[in-house]
């Protein structure tokens, strides 16, 4: 019975994370990157001093779509276009090894942070920080690194239209 | 009140194998459910078709029509193994429901294997677009129902060989073959539809 | 500030109010003989129906009888014939106020819905001559409007009931209706299906003008923004775009060039911001910009770190572009 | 009523029906229940447990809209308890309740021992409860669908709906309609095979014909709404389909037509029951057969027919083509004849009877108050114009309010206090319960009434607040107020049911003299009903002289047997055994909803669900010995 008890909290926790809407900033995404616009505590190439750091969307839903909505309002798609790359390198990799900079939240954060050689703009200080939280959590979304449950099946909006089989390959098992 | 006029029914048959018992009705209206949601499929394939110019998407394979053409025959003619099993079943013969299922039963196997070969030669998936999604749900449905009836089929059949054949599980018989007559029957349009419409009116390719 | 078919201040809206207090007035008057007949009912002696000892027969003679089935006859027919004249009545206005008879000299304005704002733009042939605005439209009186719908994300509905019934925004779809101001004024919209969170907070102003009136917002609304005067503001518009502002908003004559939220090139103009939650002016623009989430819960506009020192000199700028 | 037994070779030998057709005891009879009686009561009492839940919702939502610009409730969280609210009142609520009555009372009204499937019967039921279980218990770990009870797409879908809030009310819809269809198949087969000889299709009551009807409306409207939420909805979230994703050459209007090919008729399905309820409640207390039995018949099965014919005026906004507008406009209008001719036959039957002022009769005029105003709105609805005006604000509210509580909740409540007796065995307290109308009635009107005036004056529905200023300030408070006076009155009312079942004076078998079968037996009735199945000579057979009625023997008593008749004229055909108790309906549900219930997050789950059904159907159809209780 007791175990029981507990296996709902942990459902419980679980739940409230991935259903959890903070639609203001949480404190916990403040304050990595100084006040002042754009100069970082972060080293390139996701050095240790972002180890510690952790993403605060970890595995929530919310966050995943807004993400998403910003990969395309900041026209990350226009290099990206959507995970399947173009001017930019693909962000759904086919090997987890392929990941240039890492695949960590900090190392995703970083390279937008403080952009890459070869094109990726520095966007740190100018796109907000909790929305580059988002924007990471999204684009480690379309790798399946969140929690499937977390995942939509594919976006719904008009302006792209996304590589469905992929999706569907990999959302549904074959019936 | 003694002495109430009084209708004696004891003169009545204790059960009846035939349209007029309970299960019998249950299963037509069982059907006409199913029915119903097949029907709303066909007009969904027909909505999304009307939404485009081209029907499927150009790049998607038409699916083949010999498949499923050449699975018609075993489906069509398991219904005879229905029908004798419905038949022995009102008759009380043993023998003749186990032929009838049995029979039944295999040409039902033959015609989803055929099936599962033909998924693997599709080229889209549900996840393709729309003409995909409609489709793979129509096919899935029936597939699914098949299977499950294919199943209770096969557990009628070994409770009919275990020697339990009172009346309940004839009724059982004769009611299976009458779902078995409806999904055959359905699939007649279904198959129409997901597999001629886009040739007849899918446009110019 | 009003937003009800009650003040019709269009020809449409004028129809549909009349039709409405015709509907009113006789499904009123029936209603009241219905529930009239039935408390009189509770009255134990009726004229014309003689009062049988039911207990026995449980059933009325058959003279009541017939002479029941007469008058429920008569009143089943009435009710068709009444019904019959509504639906004739109905169609007929429904034709006058439906979009396929949207005038020909009607000015074309295209409306978006998005979550939770409406982009608005006066469609023209000479690329020079198209607006773009947000949550706030100028029409000219006694001209007929198109109003072209669309939705970005989700489906939203246009209406602003002084003037027309209401017209759903869908994704992938465009839907058509159109309008007429009879009279200068005011007319305050909402979205009216259901579209997220801030469903509450997604409405805009309709601005009725005499012709000449409009036409020279019109010509003001297509010069670009007024460059800064003095160095306060200019201060400010480096603060705009050098921060995220310039990621989702555009202003005309200078580099800011995105769409993804309100155009602000004559932000200063316009009567209210986050489309229609609070009137404009700098405290409010203010507490806005520096915490929208606490205006406007969820609302996809941006919580950007702006310095406090930074706050007065921006605000001062987007309230300087009249 | 039992008659005695001169003859004990002729009546019934009633220590063995009462053995052969009693439930097994303790939890795992519980468990396995499946007397129509009994399980009809738990339908009612779920459905009334989940309509205090949705009341609930009502209430928190009146707080909030009570003034302008109020922080009472966040807007997510007023999204999700008017979802709720919503999703509770139809699918948990109104469509149950009304089976629960039907199931109860139709084996009793057309004189038979059970419903024609009981082991299927009780799975609908656990289904029922399931479904109920499953989205108030995920509300629990936040998963709670926050886009209408409509849910409408592209709002619903993957992108705009992040989480697994509307999954779950999508998989909550099929639970409960799978309760439904279940319901639907039994009643329809109960009244067509197994009423008592004699009672021919136009010697049945009214009540049945309405379950008849909206037994048959089920069958056909469901699937439409299972093929909206699961096929298009759930598929589009979790499998990637696309459905209604425009990108893809998908449509949002699709689910729309198909949603609402379901959601009319389902009003018709809620509403049709509680006419039958209102011509059972007014015959008996009229003291003459209800007036023009087949125009109220014909107009049943008419109003059956045309829901199906007027979805579309639901999507007026959405700009279809001129001439299909029209036809909605007129079919929409027709509706309101068919419910015409319905009330004109109930004041027809007032006029000529000897009305008896009970509270059930209280509330049937309080239905004709509401329902009409409730109708006059839908008329005007009907016209475009007037509905592109008044289309998603509060006038809409008003007007499904006034057709839903006024349609059917009122004549449910009357008809409580009308079968309370056969219920329970004891009669209801009069006084409170006219008490308890009066304060419903005023509390109604207080509430619902200012929202047609909000909707004219341009308050839009489903805000989670307005702005000051727009003159919707009073009228708002003034709802708040009326919602506060109808939880008073619920309360009276359930004081009333709980006093009265305790200590009420003895009902006999029929405290109304009335005229219908289910009042020929013992209250409570026994489990097996009736010691011997009447012979029905007319259409009211309690009012016909009991010497010319007959009763059936000849049915075993050792054994759960019934008696199988003709569809139209219920000539004696058959005698059958039905099945005797069984856990495996629950167990089947169970397996079923666990699968379902895990499908949200993976398909593999419907496997799941699917080889825990099927072990379930099997062990449920398993042969066994019939029961066969030696005397």
């Amino acid at each position: 019975m007791r175990y029981v008890a507990i296996g709902c909290c942990l459902l419980t926790l679980i739940g409230c994370k991935r259903e959890r809407r903070d639609v203001r900033p949480s404190p916990a995404v403040s304050g990595i990157l100084g006040d002042a616009a754009g100069e970082s505590t972060l080293r390139p190439g996701g050095g240790a001093a972002t180890q510690n750091v952790r993403n605060p969307y970890e595995g929530n839903a919310y966050a995943i779509s807004e993400g998403q909505r910003l990969f395309n309002w900041y026209n990350c798609s226009g290099c990206h276009a959507n995970g399947g790359g173009g001017i930019g390198p693909p962000l759904i990799k086919k090997d987890q090894r392929d990941w240039i900079y890492g695949g960590d939240p900090s190392n995703i954060f970083d390279t937008i942070v403080k952009g890459r050689p070869n094109g990726m703009p520095m966007w740190g200080g100018k796109i907000p920080e909790y929305q580059i939280w988002q924007i990471v959590t999204y684009v480690r979304s379309l790798n399946n690194l969140e929690p499937k449950a977390a995942t939509p099946s594919r976006p719904d909006s008009l302006e792209q239209k996304t590589n469905t089989i992929l999706y569907g390959k990999d959302g549904g098992s074959q019936p | 009140m003694t002495g109430r006029r009084t209708l004696d029914v004891s003169g009545l048959p204790p059960y009846d194998i035939s349209n007029q018992s309970p299960l019998f009705w249950g299963q037509v209206l069982m059907c006409l459910i199913e029915g119903s949601l097949l029907c709303m499929l066909i007009a969904t394939y027909f909505y999304l078709r009307l939404g485009v110019d081209v029907w499927p998407a150009p790049g998607v394979h038409l699916p083949s029509l010999t498949g499923p053409t050449v699975a018609l025959i075993p489906l069509l003619a398991s219904c005879v193994g229905s029908y004798l099993a419905s038949e022995a079943a009102k008759k009380d013969s043993r023998g003749g429901m186990l032929l009838g299922l049995g029979l039944n039963l295999g040409l039902a196997m033959i015609f989803l294997v055929l099936r599962a070969i033909e998924w693997n030669s599709l080229n889209f998936t549900w996840a393709s677009d729309a003409h995909g999604s409609i489709f793979w749900t129509i096919l899935f449905l029936h597939s699914y129902d098949i299977l499950a009836d294919v199943l209770m089929t096969a557990v009628l059949l070994v409770i009919v060989a275990s020697g339990h054949c009172g009346p309940r599980q004839r009724i059982g018989v004769h009611v299976d073959s009458v779902l078995w007559y409806f999904l055959v029957g359905i699939w007649i349009p279904l198959y129409g539809v997901i597999y001629w419409a886009p040739r007849l009116i899918g446009g110019s390719r | 500030m009003n937003q009800s078919m009650w003040h019709a201040s269009g020809s449409n809206a004028a129809h549909i109010r009349e039709l409405a207090i015709f509907f009113g007035i006789l499904l009123g008057v029936i209603f009241l003989i219905v529930v009239g007949l039935a408390l009189f009912s509770l009255r134990r002696r009726h004229r014309g129906i003689e009062q049988e000892p039911l207990e026995r027969s449980h059933q009325a003679s058959e003279r009541t009888e017939a002479r029941l089935r007469m008058v429920v006859g008569i009143a089943t027919a009435v009710t068709l014939l009444i019904l019959f004249g509504l639906t004739i009545v109905s169609v007929s206005v429904g034709k006058s106020v439906s979009a396929s008879v949207a005038p020909a000299n009607s000015l074309l304005i295209e409306v978006t819905g998005t979550q939770w704002w409406w982009k608005i733009r006066y469609a023209s042939d000479d690329p020079s001559r198209i607006l773009r605005t947000a949550n706030e439209i100028h029409i000219p009186v006694g001209r007929p409007i198109t109003i072209r719908g669309s939705a970005d994300d989700v489906i939203h509905s246009f209406w602003v009931p002084s003037l027309q019934g209401k017209r759903d925004l869908i994704p992938g779809r465009t839907t058509l209706e159109w309008l007429q101001a009879d009279r200068p004024g005011e007319y305050r919209g909402q979205c009216a299906e259901f579209c997220g969170l801030q469903h509450a907070h997604m409405a805009f102003w309709v601005i009725a003008e005499p012709p000449a009136q409009f036409n020279q917002w019109m010509e003001h609304q297509l010069q670009p923004a007024v460059e800064p005067a003095d160095d306060e503001t200019k201060q400010g518009q480096n603060i705009f775009l050098n921060s995220a502002c310039v990621l989702c908003h555009a202003i005309r004559g200078t580099d800011a060039g995105a769409h993804a939220g309100p155009d602000l090139t004559h932000f200063g103009s316009r009567k209210t911001i986050a489309a229609g939650t609070l009137p404009n002016n700098k405290g409010n623009l203010a507490g806005w910009i520096a915490d929208p989430q606490n205006v406007k819960p969820g609302t996809h506009m941006a919580t950007v770190p702006i310095q406090p020192a930074e706050m007065q000199p921006l605000i001062d700028y987007l309230e300087s572009l009249k | 009523m039992t008659p005695v037994a001169s003859q004990p070779h002729v009546y019934a030998d009633l220590d063995v029906l009462r053995r052969t057709w009693s439930s097994r005891p303790g939890l795992l009879g519980w468990l396995s229940e499946i007397n129509h009686k009994a399980i009809g009561r738990r339908y009612i009492l779920t459905a009334f447990i989940f309509l205090l839940l949705g009341g609930i919702e009502a209430l928190l939502m009146r707080l909030q809209l009570a003034k302008p610009e109020n922080t009472f409730l966040a807007a997510a969280r007023y999204n999700q308890i008017f979802t709720l609210h919503g999703t509770t009142m139809m699918f948990l609520f109104a469509v149950p309740v009304m089976e629960g009555m039907g199931i109860y009372l139709v084996p009793l009204m057309v004189g038979t021992r059970n419903v024609a499937f009981p082991r299927l019967n009780a799975f609908g039921y656990w289904m029922y409860l399931a479904g109920g279980l499953f989205i108030y218990g995920c509300a629990f770990f936040g998963m709670i669908p926050d886009a209408g009870w409509f849910a409408y797409p592209p709002l619903s879908g993957p992108q705009f709906s992040p989480g697994k809030g509307v999954d779950v009310w999508a998989q909550m819809i099929t639970f409960t309609e799978v309760s439904a269809l279940c319901v639907a198949v039994e009643l329809i087969v109960t009244i067509l095979k197994m009423r008592a000889p004699g009672m021919s299709l136009n010697r049945m009551p009214t009540f049945c014909w309405s379950m008849l009807v909206q037994s048959f409306m089920i069958i056909f409207a469901m699937p439409a709404v299972m093929i909206a939420s699961t096929v298009f909805l759930l598929n589009d979230r979790t499998l990637g389909t696309h459905f209604v994703n425009p990108a893809e050459g998908g449509d949002p209007l699709l689910y729309q037509h198909v949603f609402w090919f379901f959601g009319h008729p389902e009003v018709y399905i809620i509403f049709l029951p509680a006419l039958g309820i209102v011509s059972s409640i007014l015959e008996t207390h009229t003291r003459r057969q209800i007036f023009g039995y087949p125009a109220l018949v014909l107009s049943l099965v008419g109003n059956g027919f045309i829901a199906f014919g007027l979805w579309v005026h639901h999507m007026f906004a959405t700009g279809l083509p001129q001439i299909g507008e029209a036809y909605f406009t007129a079919a929409s209008m027709m509706i309101a004849i068919t419910s015409g001719v319905q009330i004109f036959c109930w004041l027809a039957t007032l006029w000529t009877g000897r009305l008896r002022p009970t509270a059930a009769v209280h509330f049937v005029f309080g239905f004709i108050f509401i329902f009409v105003m409730g109708g006059m709105t839908g008329v005007m609805l009907a016209s475009i114009p007037l509905d592109l005006q008044t289309h998603d604000t509060f006038f809409v509210v008003a007007h499904f309010h006034y057709v839903l509580i006024g349609g059917a909740l009122f004549p449910l409540f009357g008809g409580f206090h009308y079968w309370f007796p056969k219920f329970t065995g004891r009669l209801i307290d009069e006084t409170l319960g006219k008490l308890s109308f009066w304060i419903l009635f005023v509390g109604f009107n207080l509430t619902f009434f200012p929202m047609h005036w909000l909707g004219i004056v341009g308050m839009t529905r489903r805000v989670y607040t307005y702005v000051p200023g727009l003159g919707w300030e009073h009228a708002n408070l003034l709802a708040t107020i009326g919602a506060f006076v109808i939880l008073s009155g619920g309360l009276v009312f359930i004081v009333n049911v709980l006093r009265s079942r305790r200590s009420g004076p003895r009902a006999g078998s029929d405290p109304w003299d009335a005229s219908t079968l289910e009042w020929e037996t013992t209250s409570p009735p026994p489990p097996y009903n009736f010691p011997n199945l009447p012979v029905v000579p007319t259409r009211t057979p309690l009012w016909t002289p009991s010497a010319e009625r007959a009763i059936v023997t000849g049915l075993r008593e050792d054994r759960r047997e019934i008696l199988i008749t003709s569809v139209l004229d219920a000539q004696p055909h058959h005698r059958s055994v039905q099945p005797r108790p069984s856990i495996w309906p629950m167990l089947t549900a169970l397996g079923f909803s666990v699968g379902l219930a895990g499908s949200i997050f993976a398909f593999y789950w419907y496997y799941v669900a699917s080889v825990l059904g099927m072990v379930g159907l099997i062990g449920w159809f398993w042969p066994e010995r019939p029961l066969e209780v030696k005397p």
